[in-house]
Order: structure tokens, then sequence, then C-alpha cells
């Protein structure tokens, strides 16, 4: 009998809390949940079409309509000889430049975040112009530049600009690294008895290494999928987005998406494990 | 540990004792900022002694942590001469010092484990694998932290991680330890085992500590000898009771605990007391040196527990001591005590402590009117 | 026509190669009704008569301390060859001569952009072979110096087999400089079931029925040869104000939006998905969309005619081993080289006898391989009868530099636009 | 000595770097800038005569393409802001433990090359493609519809590639607002709608700043999406830059029209940075 009053009330309040919480739920981010979600879906659905593409059981050159499913592609994944030299000319570059300008980038981010010096000034705005400028126009001034010069344009000229566009892109993420940099660290190793060059080596380089590795990663994509700049600079090299550019006159192979797609599935896993990684690492 | 190992303690070096641990010699630190040169420490000289536990104490910006960065070789001197027993160094870079400190932050390698952190220095001096393992091993029990040598700075609360900052600095058994506000980060309470816990360790392995804090407590608790700095000029150098009791400067009273500072002109003196009057019942009594003349304009400094504070009726014991007549403005209950602020007869607002004893009951409220006694003993007069 | 039998006073004083392409261009017209059959033309002799590097014995020059050193680097547009390279992998065999292969070439200009640096530094470009249009570009490469003279006492197949047609062509008499790979004919693609009749004709192309639906090339020098033949010139003797014409002509095909894009080889995917109904389009192309996707595309030469083009095979004047390169190039002109090639690539093959050896070949065969090869080899598109030549032209030969740029600034914007 | 060492220890690390953008990228520009005033041809070559008639002309031919590009990317910008911002706001306060996830799943598109990207969308967005095909079957479209081709294709293609990089730095600043901020806000007595606007996005801004510098510049410069979505009359400056250089090896003229392009771009961001502070852009860039 007792607890009759208290069956009596409590749906009474329930009521007016669900009244208030599910509301807000339902307008606010109920509908920003389903639109992230919308255009998520719209960001990967190209993607899917690329991968599914690769199991197309096409039988001529020409991948553009469902034909039934088939693994044959992933077989003869390398039966096209310039689109797998392609693929290594790609990757030999974006490895090549991607070590160099994380060398030549870590260099500067490096010394933007630990010395005030004169001329910091203009290292950041040549910087800040590199990120900022046109692509198209960084690829057309090397290619004048080259041409002017009387140079062939080549693997090298290619490598050489991709280092160009990625060195402020390294040098931005190691600096941001080194300026949260607790500087006391570094003297603690010269106060241990360090040298400069022992402390950099020992203790500064290995802190800050996430970063340089982020900024290499960084402009290994940068390098692996550029385009434009590749376009004006490679001559007569090819690589893996210009050989699928000349293609587009005839007709993507399959082979094309295979290769998409398996370089899509190592980049997301290189990616995720170096999230956990650094996940597991800062959470430890 | 009853037993301080010999290595840790003696060292042969420590004990040539001919030479202080470090000497300053007309040292003189300028910065420049914006074009325009900033005095940072202001020419000083001063001597520690083998063995000691210093202190540099001052606000921040004092110029205590430029101070103690040119005994580490992180600064050079402008001008003058830094000596790490009895040999010039000035010039010589950190690492090739045999000092080492103790960082505000730790600074911890935050990729290295605590053996390794730990192992760093000695590694760097090439000392061989074994007895590195048995130093660090040795180092870590004394900062009781047997068995966590594998473990990363991030496992570690914050008071691991400053034991292990204090292991790392002394396994190398340093000619001078600098600590440079070591327990800024930790709480309170284990700001205060810490405190007990270093003064431990420095007398176990003997070695120079030279401590900054801007935490007078830190200070006076710790301290063989402490060196209260301003402005980048040490005000005063010397003991804990020294500076407490006899503070050399308005700065010194003010810095060090709390000081009830009153000025006034000398009225006569009399067996080497000064007699301040201010009103007819109101004065205050101070011993001086034969220097005082009548007339003369002194301040004097009295602490706030060396007041009595008496209600209503004016004391008749106090005859021979100071007595001031006020309006209580303030007052504050701090289980132990009880703090009044009271606007004085001498113009000077007075905080006074009183001690919650057995009989609590006479606690004075606000508006009532109180006068306050000391004995002459506890007057001070400032900068003599 | 008649110009050809006056001389020209540039030729004469032995000028410029342009000035002769030029005049063998005319006579190349004048002759077309029997797709040159003829062989009655003596431009040969003056051409290898020509200044410069075609001095007469240049040939001996360049050649005279050339070695075989067993390689040959051959640079080629993508999906030229079989990707299996049974061709290359013959020729090894049978002269021990290693090959790279590499289908680097996409775009005529770009790739003379991509090598002119190289090639006016006098460094070697790391081809020995590579193929390249008829298009201006040629002339720039021939005019530029960049292209070794080839000895004809090493091309003895190419002697023997080619097609008449290919043993004078305009742009380059006497082959002076290089020898066909393959040739196509521009005219229209469509798709029936879109259009819903057949095309026959140029003006098909303008008809507002098939609004957003016509696609028109991006190379300036297709998209104004259909032009000119729209408004009755032909090209290969077309003269400025006719260009201006036919760019006025293109420009109101555009305005009345009837031109969906102007493409490069993308039209071939954009007409399978629809986008297009109908387009310019090359020969080959359509034979192998219909053959790969069973599909029923078709393509017609227009009434107003079509435009032939030729791919050819040169030696960059830098070639490491120029000696394996024209081994290489006579080797694909033996008949049954020639027809594996043109089973793959499905243009015109420049070698009449190999529509007999694919019919040799396919009498082996049995079941869907003998019907296709069957099929290939009766197509007019890779065997074009005589009577098909009739209606073809050749691309607006340019006198100079200037006139070539301008031909361009003519049409440019209709492209850019 | 180590002080000699200290002032020129920044020099040593910058130099290698630095020389690289000097020889790479500054000295191209003006490189650039002097073949643009060249007179000649490929085949004989240029001198330099100071022509400036060669801008006069590029503008005069290619002024249509120029503004187009610019209003072509301004349209792609506001677009991007618009469908970024409400997804960036939802990961930063809604996303909770998966914000990461999120974030993740924004950037996939860029484990697959842009131009297969954008290749991709033309197979799916074809007439008779997987879009356009039911519903002309179902008689929703006219027959002839068509959506590549047009300029809503090739600014859909710019929205499509460049939107993680609106997201990313317009998610950086919210995710940097304190919440209790916000609930200070409501604290005093601000309805959502106007906590939001008086608190939240001026925060955000310097997010949306840096989105429209990463976003503006590639999308107006772009030539990628103009020449495969688009049809006769979208052509971006890029596409006749492009064209020029890489076709028809007219170098004046294309160096020329690079250089406009450059000076168009450069002068409009350092302005922008210039007003907004490129420090505070950058670090939300660099994130």
């Amino acid at each position: 009998m007792t607890a009759q009053p208290q069956t009596l009330q409590r749906p009474a309040r329930t009521d007016k809390g669900a009244d208030l919480r599910p509301k807000r739920r339902i307008t606010g981010p109920g509908v920003m949940r389903a639109y992230t979600w919308l255009i998520i879906l719209w960001l990967i659905l190209p993607i899917f079409v690329m991968i599914l593409f690769g199991f197309n059981d096409t039988s001529g050159r020409y991948n553009q309509s469902w034909e039934g499913f088939t693994l044959k592609w992933y077989g003869r994944l390398f039966d096209i000889d310039d689109l797998t030299r392609g693929l290594i000319t790609s990757l030999v570059v974006a490895v090549v430049s991607s070590l160099a300008a994380g060398a030549l980038g870590t260099g500067i981010g490096y010394a933007l975040g630990r010395y005030r010096f004169r001329g910091s000034g203009s290292v950041n705005l040549i910087m800040f112009a590199t990120i900022s400028s046109p692509e198209l126009v960084m690829g057309a001034s090397l290619l004048t530049f080259f041409v002017s010069l009387g140079v062939g344009l080549g693997v090298v000229t290619l490598t050489i600009a991709h280092i160009m566009f990625s060195i402020s892109f390294v040098a931005t993420v190691v600096r941001a690294r080194v300026m949260t940099l607790d500087r006391s660290i570094e003297e603690a190793a010269a106060d241990l008895g360090a040298t400069a060059w022992t402390t950099f080596w020992k203790i500064t380089f290995p802190i800050i290494l996430p970063a340089v590795f982020s900024g290499v990663l960084l402009a290994f994509a940068l390098s692996i999928d550029d385009f434009v700049v590749s376009n004006f600079t490679a001559g007569n090299a090819v690589t893996f987005p210009l050989w699928i550019w000349g293609a587009t006159r005839v007709g993507i192979p399959p082979q094309v998406n295979v290769m998409g797609t398996l370089i899509f599935v190592a980049g997301v896993v290189i990616a995720v494990a170096f999230n956990i990684r650094s996940r597991r690492a800062q959470r430890d | 540990m009853t037993t301080t190992p010999q290595h840790l303690a003696g060292n042969g070096r420590t004990a040539t004792g001919d030479h202080p641990a470090i000497r300053f010699d007309g040292v003189v630190k300028n910065y420049l900022a914006h074009g325009e040169t900033v005095a940072a420490v202001k020419r000083t000289d001063m001597e520690i002694a083998q063995g000691e536990f210093f202190s540099l104490l001052g606000p921040s910006g004092c110029g205590k942590t430029t101070t103690m960065r040119m005994i580490a070789g992180f600064e050079e001197p402008t001008a003058g001469k830094v000596y790490l027993d009895g040999r010039d160094v000035t010039g010589v870079t950190p690492n090739r010092r045999d000092i080492n400190m103790v960082f505000q932050s730790y600074a911890l390698f935050p990729h290295l484990n605590v053996f390794q952190n730990v192992a760093f220095g000695l590694e760097r001096k090439k000392v061989a694998r074994d007895e590195i393992r048995r130093r660090v091993g040795e180092i870590l029990e004394i900062v009781s932290l047997s068995g966590m040598d594998k473990r990363a700075p991030r496992e570690m609360s914050g008071g691991q991680q400053q034991r292990v900052a204090l292991a790392r600095a002394l396994v190398n058994r340093p000619r001078a330890l600098l600590l440079d506000e070591p327990l800024g980060a930790l709480d309170l309470k284990l700001r205060q085992q810490m405190q007990v816990e270093l003064k431990r360790i420095q007398r176990e392995v003997g070695i120079t500590f030279v401590y900054v804090t801007h935490d007078q407590g830190e200070a006076l608790t710790m301290s063989d000898r402490i060196a209260v700095m301003n402005a980048g000029v040490i005000e005063q150098l010397g003991s804990p009771r020294e500076i407490y009791e006899k503070p050399a400067s308005r700065f010194v009273a003010g810095f060090i605990g709390t000081s009830n500072i009153v000025d006034g002109h000398v009225e006569r003196i009399e067996g080497g007391l000064a007699l301040l009057n201010y009103s007819t019942q109101d004065r205050v009594v101070c011993p001086v040196p034969g220097a005082v003349r009548r007339g003369d304009k002194l301040e004097v400094s009295v602490r706030p527990e060396k007041i009595d504070l008496h209600r209503g009726v004016p004391p008749v014991t106090a005859t021979g001591g100071s007595v001031l007549s006020g309006i209580v403005n303030e007052v504050v209950y701090h289980g132990t005590s009880t703090n009044y602020t009271v606007a004085t007869a001498a113009g000077a607002d007075f905080t006074v402590f009183d001690q919650n004893a057995a009989n609590a009951d006479d606690l004075a409220d606000r508006g009532d009117r109180v006068y306050l006694t000391w004995a002459p003993q506890h007057s001070y007069l400032i900068g003599v | 026509m008649s110009a050809s039998n006056i001389p020209d006073p540039s030729l004469v004083r032995g000028l410029s190669q342009r000035r002769l392409g030029r005049r063998d261009a005319l006579r190349m017209s004048g002759l077309s009704a029997l797709g040159m059959a003829l062989a009655a033309c003596g431009v040969q002799g003056k051409g290898t008569k020509a200044p410069a590097s075609a001095a007469p014995d240049a040939v001996q020059q360049y050649w005279s301390d050339k070695k075989q050193n067993n390689l040959v680097r051959f640079a080629n547009w993508p999906l030229y060859m079989d990707p299996k390279q049974p061709e290359l992998k013959a020729f090894k065999a049978k002269t021990g001569i290693n090959f790279t292969y590499k289908e680097v070439i996409q775009e005529m200009g770009s790739w003379f952009a991509k090598v002119q640096p190289q090639l006016s530094a006098g460094q070697d470009i790391g081809y020995d072979l590579m193929v390249i249009t008829n298009s201006f570009q040629f002339s720039q490469f021939r005019d530029s110096g960049f292209l070794a003279p080839l000895d004809h006492a090493k091309l003895p197949n190419f002697a023997k087999f080619a097609g008449d047609a290919y043993k004078k062509e305009a742009f380059d008499p006497g082959n002076q400089y290089s020898i066909p790979w393959a040739s196509g004919i521009t005219g229209i693609a469509y798709d029936r079931t879109k259009t819903g009749r057949d095309i026959t004709k140029l003006a098909d192309l303008w008809d507002p029925k098939f609004k957003g639906k016509v696609g028109m090339m991006s190379d300036v020098q297709e998209l104004g040869n259909f032009g000119l033949m729209a408004v009755g010139a032909n090209p290969d003797k077309s003269s400025a104000s006719d260009w201006e014409k036919a760019a006025k002509k293109l420009q109101d095909q555009k305005d009345a939006g009837i031109v969906r894009k102007y493409y490069d080889q993308g039209y071939i995917d954009a007409l399978g998905s629809g986008e297009v109904w109908l387009t310019q389009a090359w020969s080959g192309d359509i034979y192998q969309k219909n053959l790969s996707e069973h599909r029923d595309l078709k393509f017609v030469i227009p009434e107003e005619g079509g435009t032939i083009w030729t791919d050819n095979m040169t030696i960059p004047i830098t070639a490491k081993n120029p000696v394996d390169a024209i081994t290489l190039m006579d080797f694909f002109y033996e008949v049954p080289n020639a027809a594996s090639l043109a089973e793959y690539i499905n243009y015109v093959c420049p070698v009449p006898n190999a529509q007999a050896e694919m019919r040799k070949e396919a009498a082996k065969l049995s079941g869907e391989d003998k019907t296709d090869l069957l099929a290939l080899a009766s197509s007019p598109l890779v065997f074009p009868a005589q009577a098909a030549y009739a209606n073809l032209h050749y691309y607006v030969a340019f006198e100079s530099v200037a006139e070539q740029q301008q031909f361009q600034k003519t049409f440019d914007p209709i492209v850019l636009g | 000595m180590s002080r000699l060492k200290r002032t020129i220890a920044p020099y040593l690390l910058v130099l290698p770097g630095g020389i690289w953008l000097i020889v790479f990228f500054a000295i191209p520009m003006i490189t650039m800038l002097s073949l643009s005033l060249q007179e000649g041809d490929i085949v004989n070559g240029y001198t330099f005569t100071g022509h400036w008639q060669t801008y006069v002309d590029a503008l005069d031919d290619y002024r249509t393409q120029l503004i187009r590009s610019l209003i072509y990317g301004a349209i792609a910008t506001i677009i991007l802001i618009a469908l970024a911002f409400p997804m960036a706001y939802w990961i930063a306060f809604y996303g909770g433990r998966r914000k990461a996830t999120y974030l993740f799943l924004v950037l996939l598109p860029f484990f697959v090359s842009f131009v297969l990207r954008t290749i991709s969308w033309r197979q799916i967005l074809t007439d008779d493609g997987p879009v356009l095909s039911p519903l002309k079957s179902a008689g929703l479209v006219p027959e002839s519809f068509h959506i590549l081709g047009t300029p809503t294709a090739v600014i859909f293609g710019l929205v499509y590639n460049f939107l993680p990089f609106m997201v990313l730095p317009i998610y950086v600043a919210l995710e940097r607002i304190d919440p209790r901020v916000v609930e200070a806000a409501r604290d005093l007595y601000a309805d959502p709608a106007t906590a939001f606007r008086k608190v939240v996005f001026p925060l955000a801004l310097p997010g949306v700043f840096a989105g429209v510098l990463m976003t503006f510049v590639p999308t107006s410069s772009d030539y990628v999406n103009s020449t495969v979505l688009g049809g006769t009359d979208t052509t971006m400056i890029g596409q006749v830059i492009q064209a020029q250089y890489l076709a028809n090896s007219d170098y004046p003229t294309a160096s020329a029209l690079s250089f406009v392009l450059m000076a168009v771009l450069l002068i409009g961001v350092f302005a922008y940075a210039k007003v907004l502070g490129t420090e505070d852009v950058m670090k939300v860039a660099a994130r």
C-alpha cells in the first residue's frame, strides 16, 4: 500500500525527464550524427567503386560495366609491365623523396622550434609560400627551370620536385613537436655529461622521432599520390598516377583498380598500426 | 639506511675540504633583451661549503635560477668567475662539470626506462657495465625505488618521478647537486614527505646540495644556510634561524614568514633598548646597537607569533616590553591558531597569531579594542 | 594540285624541309583517289636532296660508326602492343637483341615537351626507338634535328612489304626519318541504340537533336580537320581563311550546346558509358571496344570524308643503340609479325599481306577464336578497302612554325574555352 | 667556442633544406617570370625581349577561364565550409572516444590516388551509370539529362576532393574549445543558438580561415577535376596552363598565365594571412 504513491510518482518523473532528453538528442546531435555518416559514406563511395571493379570479370581493356565477380585480376596484377614499373617508380621516388625531405625538413623544423635566430622569419615565409602555392605553379615553374637549364626531365627531376614540396610539411610537423619539447630534458642530458652530439642522438632525436616519422609518412603519402607536380617534372619517367592518367585515353585496366585497392589497404593498415602504437605509447 | 655506502659519502673528494665546494667571485650576469641590458644577477660573491645544504630563496625573477644555472654551466657569467672545489670552471660546458642537477620538471627522458635514465650519466662517463648496474641498484635503493627499474617515467607518480630525477643525478656522485624547485609539482602532503626524505638522503650521501626555491618554509626546514635573493642581489645569507629571527632587510622580513613592521623615531635609549613612543601608552621597545642615537628613524619588525593579545584592559604585566593598542579588523580561525588583523596606534596593521591553547575562551571579536604586547628581545631592528 | 607541276622556287633553292612536306602533301592529295598506290612520284629523290640533316651524306655520316649493341629501348604509347610482347620476344629469339619496352608516350605535345630538353642538350633520352604521330610535333622533332635519318639499306622488309601508301607519307617523304607503326582513320563512332538512326555524314555532328551528346576531339588538328571538312575545305589544302570558317563552324556547334566535351582518347569510355551518342573517333579503338565488351558500336567514315594519320617509328638522334632499333623496325615489317601486331592493336596495318597471313592463321583455329580473327582480317578498319581511301584526307600541312601557331591559335580557344 | 656553435647551429640546420627550397622553389619562380617575357618557339629557342604583350594576349584570350576558376574555387570553398562545419562540430563535441575513428574515416580518401578517385566519380556519375540510369528508366529525368560535363560536376569534384582539408582544420579549432566555456555561456543565460553564435563560432574561426586557405588555392588552380568531370564550358585556368605547357609547348604564354595565377592567389593568401596572422593559420594548418 505504501508503495502505491511511489509507483504513481515515478512514471510522472521519468516522463518529464524523457521529455527533455531525447528531444534534444533527436533534434541536434541525432541529425548531425546521421549527416556525418552520410558525408563519410559519400567520401568512401568512390573507393568502394574502385575496389569493386578490381573484381569485375571484364574481358577486354575496358572496365566500365559490371560483368560478374572474379579474382583473376589479382592473379594477373603484374601483367602490364609499364603499370608495374610505374608503381615501382612511384614507390622508389616516394621512399627516396620522403627520406630526403625527412632529413632536410627535420633540420629546418628543429632549428625553427629550438632556436631564435635572425632569418627565421624568412624561413617561415618561404615554407608558408611552398605550402600555399598552387601545385600547378610549382610544377610549371620547375619545368621552366629545368628546361632553361637544359636539364633533361626524368626520375631525378621528379624526385627533386617531390623533395621540394615535402620539406615544408615535414618541417611544420617537426617544428610543432620541438616547440612543445621540454628544454630541460636536453639540459639534463648535458648535465649528465652528454655532449651536444650525444644529446641530440640519444635524447632529442628519439623524442621527436614520432614527429619525424609522421612527417616522413606524410611526405611519402604526398609523393605517391602526387599527380600535378609529377605531370610537369617527370619527363619520360612514369609514376603510378601518371600511368593512370595516360591510360584514361584507352580505358583503365582492372589491374589499376587492384593496385589502387592494395595501396589503399596497405596505407590503411600502416596508418592504423602507427596510430595504435602511438596511442598505446601514450596510454602507458 | 643506517650505514652510508662509503663511496657515496666520502669519495675522497669532499674530504679535501680546503676549498669551498662552490665559490662565486664577483659574478655578474646580464641579459640583452630588446636591445637593453638587463641585470639578472648583480655582482655576487659567495661560498658554499662542502657537504652543506644550501638554499637559494627568493621570489620568481630574483635571479636564483640564473645563479644556479651558472653553477651548472648552462649560463656563463658576464663577468666574474665560478669555482668548483677551488677550480675555475668559468666557460666549462655543463657536460664537463662534476655537478648534477635535478630539474623542476624532472626532465626525465620519456623514451628511456628508470634504469636507463639513471644509468645515462654513468654511460657517458664510460663506466663499466657491471659497475653501472651495481651503482644504479644502490641508488635506487636509497631513493626507495628498488624493483622499479623497468618502469617508464610516465608510468610513475609525481613523487616517484622526482626520486628518479634525484637518483639520476646522485648516481654520478657529483661534487654538488643542484635542485631547481624540485618539489614544486608535488601536492602539499607529498612535498612535506619529500622534504624530510631529501634531507635524509643528503645526510646519507654527504654531497653538497644547492637548492633553489621560492618556498620559504621548504628552505627553512631543510637548509643549513639560506641565501635570500631579491632583484639579482643576495639580501641576506645565513642560517635559517638567523634569517627568520634577524631579517637583514624589510624584504627579507616580509618574504620569510609574516612580519609586522613599524617605524618610528627613537624617543630615548636605555640600556641598549630604544623606545619608540606613539602615545602615552603605545610604545615599541627594541634592542639597538650603540650607534643608534635619539631621534633616528628606525624600522622594527616583530613576528606575529611572538605577540600576546589582550582583550579589554591594558596589561599591567608588560611593563618592560612593547605595548600597542588597536581595534580588531579581522578574525580568521586556523585550527591551531587564530589569526587577528589589528589596526594599531602605531599606524601599521599588525598580524597576530594566537595559539588556540587550553584557555581559548578569551577570543576577541571584530571591533574589539585590544592591546598587543611582546618582550623587548622579540623586536628586531631591520637593516643593521 | 597543278601546283605540284610548277617547280616551287624555294624547293629549287633547296630550302626548307617543311616546304617539301607541303609540296608533297599536295601531290599526295592529288593521288588520293588511288590511295597513293601509284609509285610514279619523283619526290623521293628530291626529298633526300633536301638540306640540313637530310643532306645526301647525312645517312652515311650518321650510320658509319654505329654498331649493334644487342639492346633496344622502345618507347611506345599505352596499350599499343600485347602486354605479353610476343613480337618483341620473337625478335629477341631471332636476333639475340635484348629489349626494354615502355608505354611512356601519352600525348604528342607532352612527349615532345618531355624529351625536348634532353634532346637539345644532346643527351640520351633513354630510348632508341619511339613511336610518334604525324602531327605538327613530328615536324618539331624533325626540324629541331632530333630524328636520326634512316638507312634504308637496313630496312629490306619495309621496302618489300610496306603498303605503297606508307612509303610516301606527306609528312616524311621518302621515309627519311620514319616508317609507320600503324595507321588509323578518324571518323565518327556512334551507338546505334542511342542515336536511333545511322550516322553517315559530318552534319550529324551538328544535329541539334543530339544536343549534349556529341563528342569532339581536343586535339586541335583532329578538331580542325573536321571543322574544315564540314565547311567543305580539304584540310591538307586549306588556307588560313578556311581555318577561320572552320573555327566559326565549330564554335557554333559548341555554343549550341551540341558538344558534350572535347576529348582526348577518353571519348571511348564516354561512348561506351552513354555519355556521348556519337563522337569523333579513331578506327581501332572502336574495333577493340566492340570486341572486348561485345558491343555493337558503329564506326563510319563520313560522306564528306575522314582523315588518316600514321603513328611512326623513329630513332631519336641521341639513341645509343640505333642499329638495334632499325633492325627491330624492319622486323615489324615481316608479314607474320605485322599480322600478329595488328591482331592486337586493331588499327590500320601498314603491311597489306598481313591480311592474308591472318586468314591463313585463322584457318588453323576454330570456334570463337577463328571467327574473331577472320572478322578482324576482313575489317575495313584494319585493312581499309581501296575505295575507303577515296574519302580520306591528310592533316593540314604547315609551311612554317608561324603558320602552325596560327592554326593552333585559331582552334585553341574552342577547346580551351 | 660553444657560444659560436650555438649561434651558427640553427643556420647549419636550416641550410640544406633552405638551399633546396631556394634553388627548387624560389629560383624556378624567377625563371618562370623571365620566360614569360621571352619570345620565340620551342624549335628555334627563346630569347628575352621583355615582351609584356604576352601577358596582354594571354589575359585577353583566357580571362574567362581565369575568372571562372576563381569563381569555381570560391563556390567550392563556400560549399566546403557549409558541409564541413556541422560534421567537424559533431565529431569534436559528440564524437566521444571514437573521435579518432571518425577523423580517420574522413581521411580515408587520401589512401587512394587523387586521379583514381576522380576517375571513379566519372564512372559513378556517367550518363548511363548507376546513379542516372535508374532515374532515367523511371522517367524522373529526361534521357539526355547529364551531370558530367557541367559546372556542377566540376564543383562537385572539387568539393569531394578537398573536403578533408576543410573538415580537419575546423575540427582542430573546435576540439580545442573547452566545453566549460560553452557551459559558462549557457550559465550566463545564452540559449544554445546564442552560445554557438557568440562563443563557439568565433573560437572556431581560425579553423575556418585555415580551411579556406587550404582549399581555395588548390581548388581554383585545379585542372584534374575540370578535365575529368568537366565539359565544353567548364575549362579552368589550370587546364589552359597545363595544355600550353605540356601539349602546345607555348612556354611564354603558359609562364605568363602561371605567373598571373600565382600572383592573384598568393597576393590573396598573403593579404589574408596578414589580416589573420600567419602564425595562427599555420598552427592550425600544421595539425
